[in-house]
């Protein structure tokens, strides 16, 4: 048995997904690991599933509590389905109803070469900076988001630091020495 | 002639060394300790000469030495003249307005008659609003010769400011001068002989309205918009250091003083005692012939004094460190929109009272 | 710092030495700092400044933002590779003389954080005079290092010769730029 | 002129005007050293404004999965500095749900009393700040003073003033010291006494009031959109409180209210963090008489080792003590979020373990981030000395938002 399968029956929010995209390929995998909610679905459809979840009476997730990245370069083996799809990162949303009280977390694999998925600003205009960060942080590009560009670190930066690749103690000093 | 000048010159190094070698250093030892005992501090007090500290009083002569010895810097495309101007034309109007304020009456000093008051103007009230608000134009040049967008926004606040306050405040007084029926400072003085005759009896909605006005009009907390700290680092001095910095925060202490004496002069009897007149109180100690009758009771007159202008300043320093700072057009609204009508009913009532008999004349 | 040839002229010479000792104890006792607080250590400066402990106590408690007004620059908190360049910036707009403390243990050396955001001490940027590791010091230990600077400010000789601008650090335009888009 | 010529007259083309740029921040008396504001000024007016954050981004996720999980507390106590024990709290509790293990009764009640002692201190010193920017000085100097006393509390049971560390995976570094219940309560009597002096000093303060209300307003759809969770997010009205929500520790258990403002200005910011107070010393006093007797461990060596005494004199735990210290626990493979009630907001993590020792992703939702992404939205067309006591009741915590 895989470490995320619980065996419990599905929460309404899931069984709505499944009911929604039934005999889609969008869904790639669900699960309800210690709780909480998941999803992963094809990055192209993105927004689809995500004006979905925002917009469905049922469903209602009017905050998005958090966007972020994973680098997977040397842990695909924890996501058998990144082997798969040759997916080296992963965007992580997290979305919650304050209105129905749920939560649910959902991830699109990207692959390492061409690392862009659809910007969710305009459904949520928080994720704004969540997206410039993982942008400036991972490297993921988010097309449509209206202001692109680095928000952590600075523009002179070269690299995107989160990534498993790059070395933890490379500095890129504006001024003043290396070390 | 000789004695004329002689005592000229007294009143005058009394009245500067009051202010600059006593005043203004005193009133900063003053301030920190004032805020330090508001907020339940100790405040400073590790300043030693051989050992002795004196409650923090010697905080204030290092802060001098060290700003004297500190560097003076003109950022590069400042105006050199103006930039280095600034400060003494903040500082100069402050000091000037003093004269012709009477810290003491009149008295017979061997057979010279001495009027404490370096200049009797007949128009004493004039000269001072005339002669402080030449201190905006100090405040203006700083912010504008510094090449600093914070020292212009704050020049441009605090031109704004003063000049506003300027009207309300030279209107604030006119019931005063209606009543005593005198533009000099010294006749005000001279006709509140009487406890009832101070001018805070009857004119308290003024004092009031001159009150504000007057901390208005030295940028002091709730009204330090032009140097908010929060919002303009340090507003029109930004670009100060060392001894030119420092000369604007004497500006301020002087006018600190400057108001309390103002106010002291109009509301509150100036040097006069509540319930005994100067030449009661000269009578008490040997009649008006004697010089020492006469001398004890000058000094007793200007201790009055400066212990009414101490509680005065000990009013404006609570304020200080009680309210919170108004928002710049907070502090325009309330300058146009509440003092200066408020301040023209008032002379209207005044006059009306005056008119009717409800208001003795004087 | 070095022998300015003023002081090489006037040596030993008994006024200096106690003009000196005057102005020691000026500026031991009138500190006006511009507090740099970046992160965590602003909280612990905000206890020392508090009724507590009481920065007031040794003449130090007037901040002023302005680095023109200030004699001593209060480094609090981490300094990340971005914001160097505006340490080292505010560092060349104060005016002579200056010193600066560096507050805490990421100021000192980078204290916990070893990675590609952050500066390993001040020091590599700045000259430093006092060091008070902690994270974040225990405001006694802050009040100490502001003891042993006083002692080391009352002891420094040739007071009087401080040149305008001496030392500044990195491009030497940074100190007089002013107003615009760089003013701070 | 024309009718036509008239509407068509732009003020700053005729007369040459253009907007004064300036640069607000990093090192800015109100930015708290952190942010930078590019400001386009009109005159007094905010034209347009650009929010820079990340001038104290020290690589917190980098530098955490270079940690084992137990080495990862010291880190979380940087977040939002001033609610040390409640980043503990929330990154032991997500690390708990991956493994599932629960804590004994006596380490919830302890966690959610430091949790919400934490939460009072900040919210004192956010609202101190605020009232010192706006030049009240004094009325931040006796919310300093009370904070003092909270922390000493503390101070008291973790040994630290400010980076607590004082939460483990499983379980505490101690327990309460001898006579809590009592410095406890001596302390709230002195705190309510400042609380009081504060609200005199301010809440009915017309020129405080005057720079507080109606300024920098948004409405609950708004808020919810822009991602405002706390007490910006209740005061537009929206009661979302993770505590009552998703009950975690023992919140259930405890009698508390959310307040709510009405209009999300900041002046309900203001409120509902004084209110807040109050509530959170409620929540203390009641937990302190629930507060059972018991272990604050889980019993499992596996994730909490054992105590000294036991480590000290027995060989075997003597080498298990060694291999926790030397390889860290082995947090199962599998990925969790879990989100407790910050003093800004909720403060989410989301880690992911390969089954070593090390994370492999250690995410912190940051409660101010998004909240500062909306200050344009805020202060646009508005002034600059607005600026202020919106960004203060926001309360960017520079540590949490740029890690």
């Amino acid at each position: 048995m895989n470490w995320w399968e619980t065996g419990g029956a599905d929460s309404p929010v899931m069984a709505r997904m499944k009911e929604r995209f039934a005999g889609t390929s969008t869904l790639i995998l669900t699960h309800a690991f210690k709780g909480d909610d998941t999803i992963v679905i094809q990055p192209a459809d993105v927004s689809l599933v995500l004006g979905f979840l925002k917009c469905d009476p049922a469903l209602a997730f009017d905050i998005l509590m958090d966007v972020t990245a994973v680098d997977y370069l040397n842990d695909a083996q924890i996501h058998p389905y990144l082997l798969t799809m040759g997916a080296r990162f992963e965007v992580v949303y997290h979305l919650y109803s304050e209105e129905k009280n749920h939560r649910i977390r959902v991830k699109a694999p990207l692959k390492a070469e061409e690392p862009d998925i659809n910007s969710v600003v305009s459904l949520w205009p928080s994720a704004d900076w969540f997206e410039r960060e993982a942008w400036d942080l991972y490297g993921i590009v988010f097309r449509g988001h209206p202001n692109l560009k680095r928000i952590l670190l600075y523009e002179k930066f070269v690299g995107h630091p989160l990534r498993k690749d790059y070395p933890k103690t490379k500095r890129q000093p504006l001024i003043g020495p290396v070390n | 002639m000789t004695a004329a000048l002689v005592e000229t010159a007294l009143k005058i190094a009394f009245v500067f060394g009051l202010n600059l070698s006593v005043f203004a250093p005193i009133l900063g030892w003053v301030e920190r300790k004032q805020s330090a005992v508001m907020q339940d501090r100790i405040g400073a007090n590790r300043a030693d000469i051989l050992g002795f500290t004196i409650i923090g009083l010697f905080h204030t002569m290092s802060d001098t030495i060290k700003l004297v010895f500190k560097e003076d810097f003109i950022p590069r495309g400042a105006d050199r003249i103006m930039h280095t101007a600034a400060p003494a034309l903040a500082l100069i109007p402050a000091l000037v307005a003093f004269t012709v304020i009477p810290f003491g009456g009149k008295y017979m000093l061997w057979g010279h008659q001495v009027n404490l008051v370096v200049a009797d103007l007949d128009v004493g009230v004039l000269f001072v609003f005339a002669i402080s608000s030449l201190a905006a134009y100090g405040v203006v040049l700083a912010g504008w010769s510094s090449n600093n967008n914070w020292s212009f926004l704050g020049g441009l606040r605090a031109a704004a400011q003063m000049f506003s306050y300027e009207v309300a405040m030279g209107l604030t007084i006119m019931g005063l001068v209606m009543y005593y029926q005198s533009l000099s400072l010294v006749t005000i003085v001279a006709k509140q002989d009487s406890l009832l005759h101070w001018g805070i009896v009857w004119h308290w909605p003024a004092f009031i309205l001159y009150f504000t006005c007057a901390i208005a009009e030295n940028k002091r907390t709730p009204f330090d918009a032009p140097e908010a700290e929060s919002e303009l680092v340090a507003g029109y001095f930004t670009e100060y250091s060392g001894m030119k910095f420092i000369m604007f925060w004497m500006a301020e202490f002087v006018e600190v003083v400057t108001i309390a004496a103002l106010c002291v002069v109009m509301f509150f009897g100036g040097h006069h005692l509540p319930f005994i007149t100067d030449a009661g109180l000269i009578d008490a100690f040997g009649g008006t012939g004697s010089a020492i009758a006469n001398l004890l009771a000058m000094a007793i007159h200007i201790v009055t004094f400066i212990l009414k202008v101490i509680v005065l300043i000990f009013f404006q320093m609570t304020i200080r460190w009680t309210l919170p700072r108004f928002r710049y057009d907070h502090v325009m609204a309330l300058g146009w929109k509440m003092v200066l009508p408020a301040s023209l009913i008032w002379i209207f009532i005044v006059a009306v009272a005056l008119l009717t008999g409800a208001m003795p004349r004087l | 710092m070095g022998m300015t040839p003023e002081e090489k002229a006037l040596g030993d010479s008994v006024i200096f030495t106690q003009l000196d000792k005057v102005i020691g104890w000026g500026r031991k006792y009138s500190f006006f700092l511009y507090p740099f607080i970046t992160a965590c250590c602003g909280m612990e400066f905000m206890s020392v400044a508090g009724p507590r402990y009481d920065l007031d106590r040794f003449g130090a408690a007037l901040p002023r933002f302005s680095p023109r007004q200030a004699d001593l620059l209060m480094v609090v908190g981490t300094i990340s590779h971005r914001q160097a360049p505006i340490l080292v910036k505010v560092y060349n707009q104060m005016t002579e003389p200056k010193w600066v403390f560096a507050f805490g243990a990421c100021t000192v050396s980078g204290g916990m954080y070893d990675n590609y955001a952050t500066v390993q001490g001040i020091d590599t940027l700045i000259p430093v005079d006092v060091y008070v590791p902690g994270c974040p010091p225990r405001p006694e230990m802050v009040l100490d290092g502001l003891i042993l600077l006083q002692e080391k400010v009352a002891a420094q000789k040739g007071q009087m010769s401080y040149a305008k601008g001496m030392a500044p650090v990195g491009e030497a335009d940074d100190r007089i730029i002013t107003g615009g888009e760089d003013s701070i | 002129m024309t009718e036509q010529a008239k509407r068509n007259y732009d003020f700053h083309k005729e007369h040459h005007t253009e907007l004064l740029t300036v640069n607000m921040g990093p090192s800015h008396p109100a930015t708290h050293g952190t942010v930078k504001f590019m400001l386009a000024l009109d005159g007094e007016t905010i034209e347009n404004i650009d929010v820079e954050v990340g001038y104290l981004h020290r690589g917190f996720e980098k530098e955490c999965e270079a940690q084992m999980w137990n080495g990862v507390f010291p880190y979380t106590d940087r977040l939002d500095y001033l609610t040390s024990v409640l980043n503990n709290v929330g990154y032991a509790m997500t690390v708990e749900k991956l493994i599932g293990i629960t804590t004994p009764e006596r380490c919830q009640y302890i966690r959610v009393i430091m949790s919400e002692l934490a939460r009072i201190g900040a919210h004192y010193t956010t609202l101190a700040a605020g009232a010192l920017e706006l030049g009240a000085l004094t009325a931040f100097i006796y919310f300093v003073e009370a904070r003092e006393m909270v922390w000493d509390l503390i101070e008291a049971t973790c040994g630290a003033r400010l980076t607590h560390n004082y939460v483990r995976i499983g379980g505490l570094t101690g327990d309460l010291p001898d006579g809590f219940a009592g410095n406890v309560k001596s302390v709230f009597a002195t705190c309510r006494k400042l609380w009081l002096d504060f609200d005199k000093l301010l809440t009915k303060n017309r020129i405080f009031l005057d720079r507080m209300r109606d300024v920098a307003a948004i409405s609950a759809a708004d808020a919810k959109a822009w991602g405002f969770t706390g007490p910006c997010l209740r005061a537009a009205g929206v009661p979302y409180d993770v505590r009552r929500a998703q009950p975690y520790l023992v919140y259930d258990r405890v009698d508390f209210e959310i307040p709510i403002g009405e209009t999300g200005d900041n002046y309900d910011r203001f409120q509902v963090r004084m209110e807040e107070l109050e509530q959170s010393m409620r929540i203390v006093e009641q937990c302190l008489t629930q507060i059972p007797d018991g272990p604050i461990n889980v019993n499992n060596p596996e994730w909490r080792q054992p105590s000294k005494d036991l480590s000290s004199t027995n060989i075997e735990y003597m080498i298990h003590h060694f291999k926790t210290v030397m390889e860290g626990v082995h947090v199962p493979v599998g990925e969790v979020y879990q989100a407790v009630e910050g003093a800004n907001g909720e403060l989410g993590y989301y880690i992911v373990s390969n089954g070593s020792g090390h994370p492999v992703k250690m995410r912190v939702r940051p409660p101010c981030f998004p909240i500062t992404s909306a200050l344009p939205l805020l202060i646009k067309g508005r002034l600059i000395a607005d600026l202020i006591p919106t960004f203060d009741m926001l309360n960017l915590i520079g540590g949490e938002c740029d890690r």
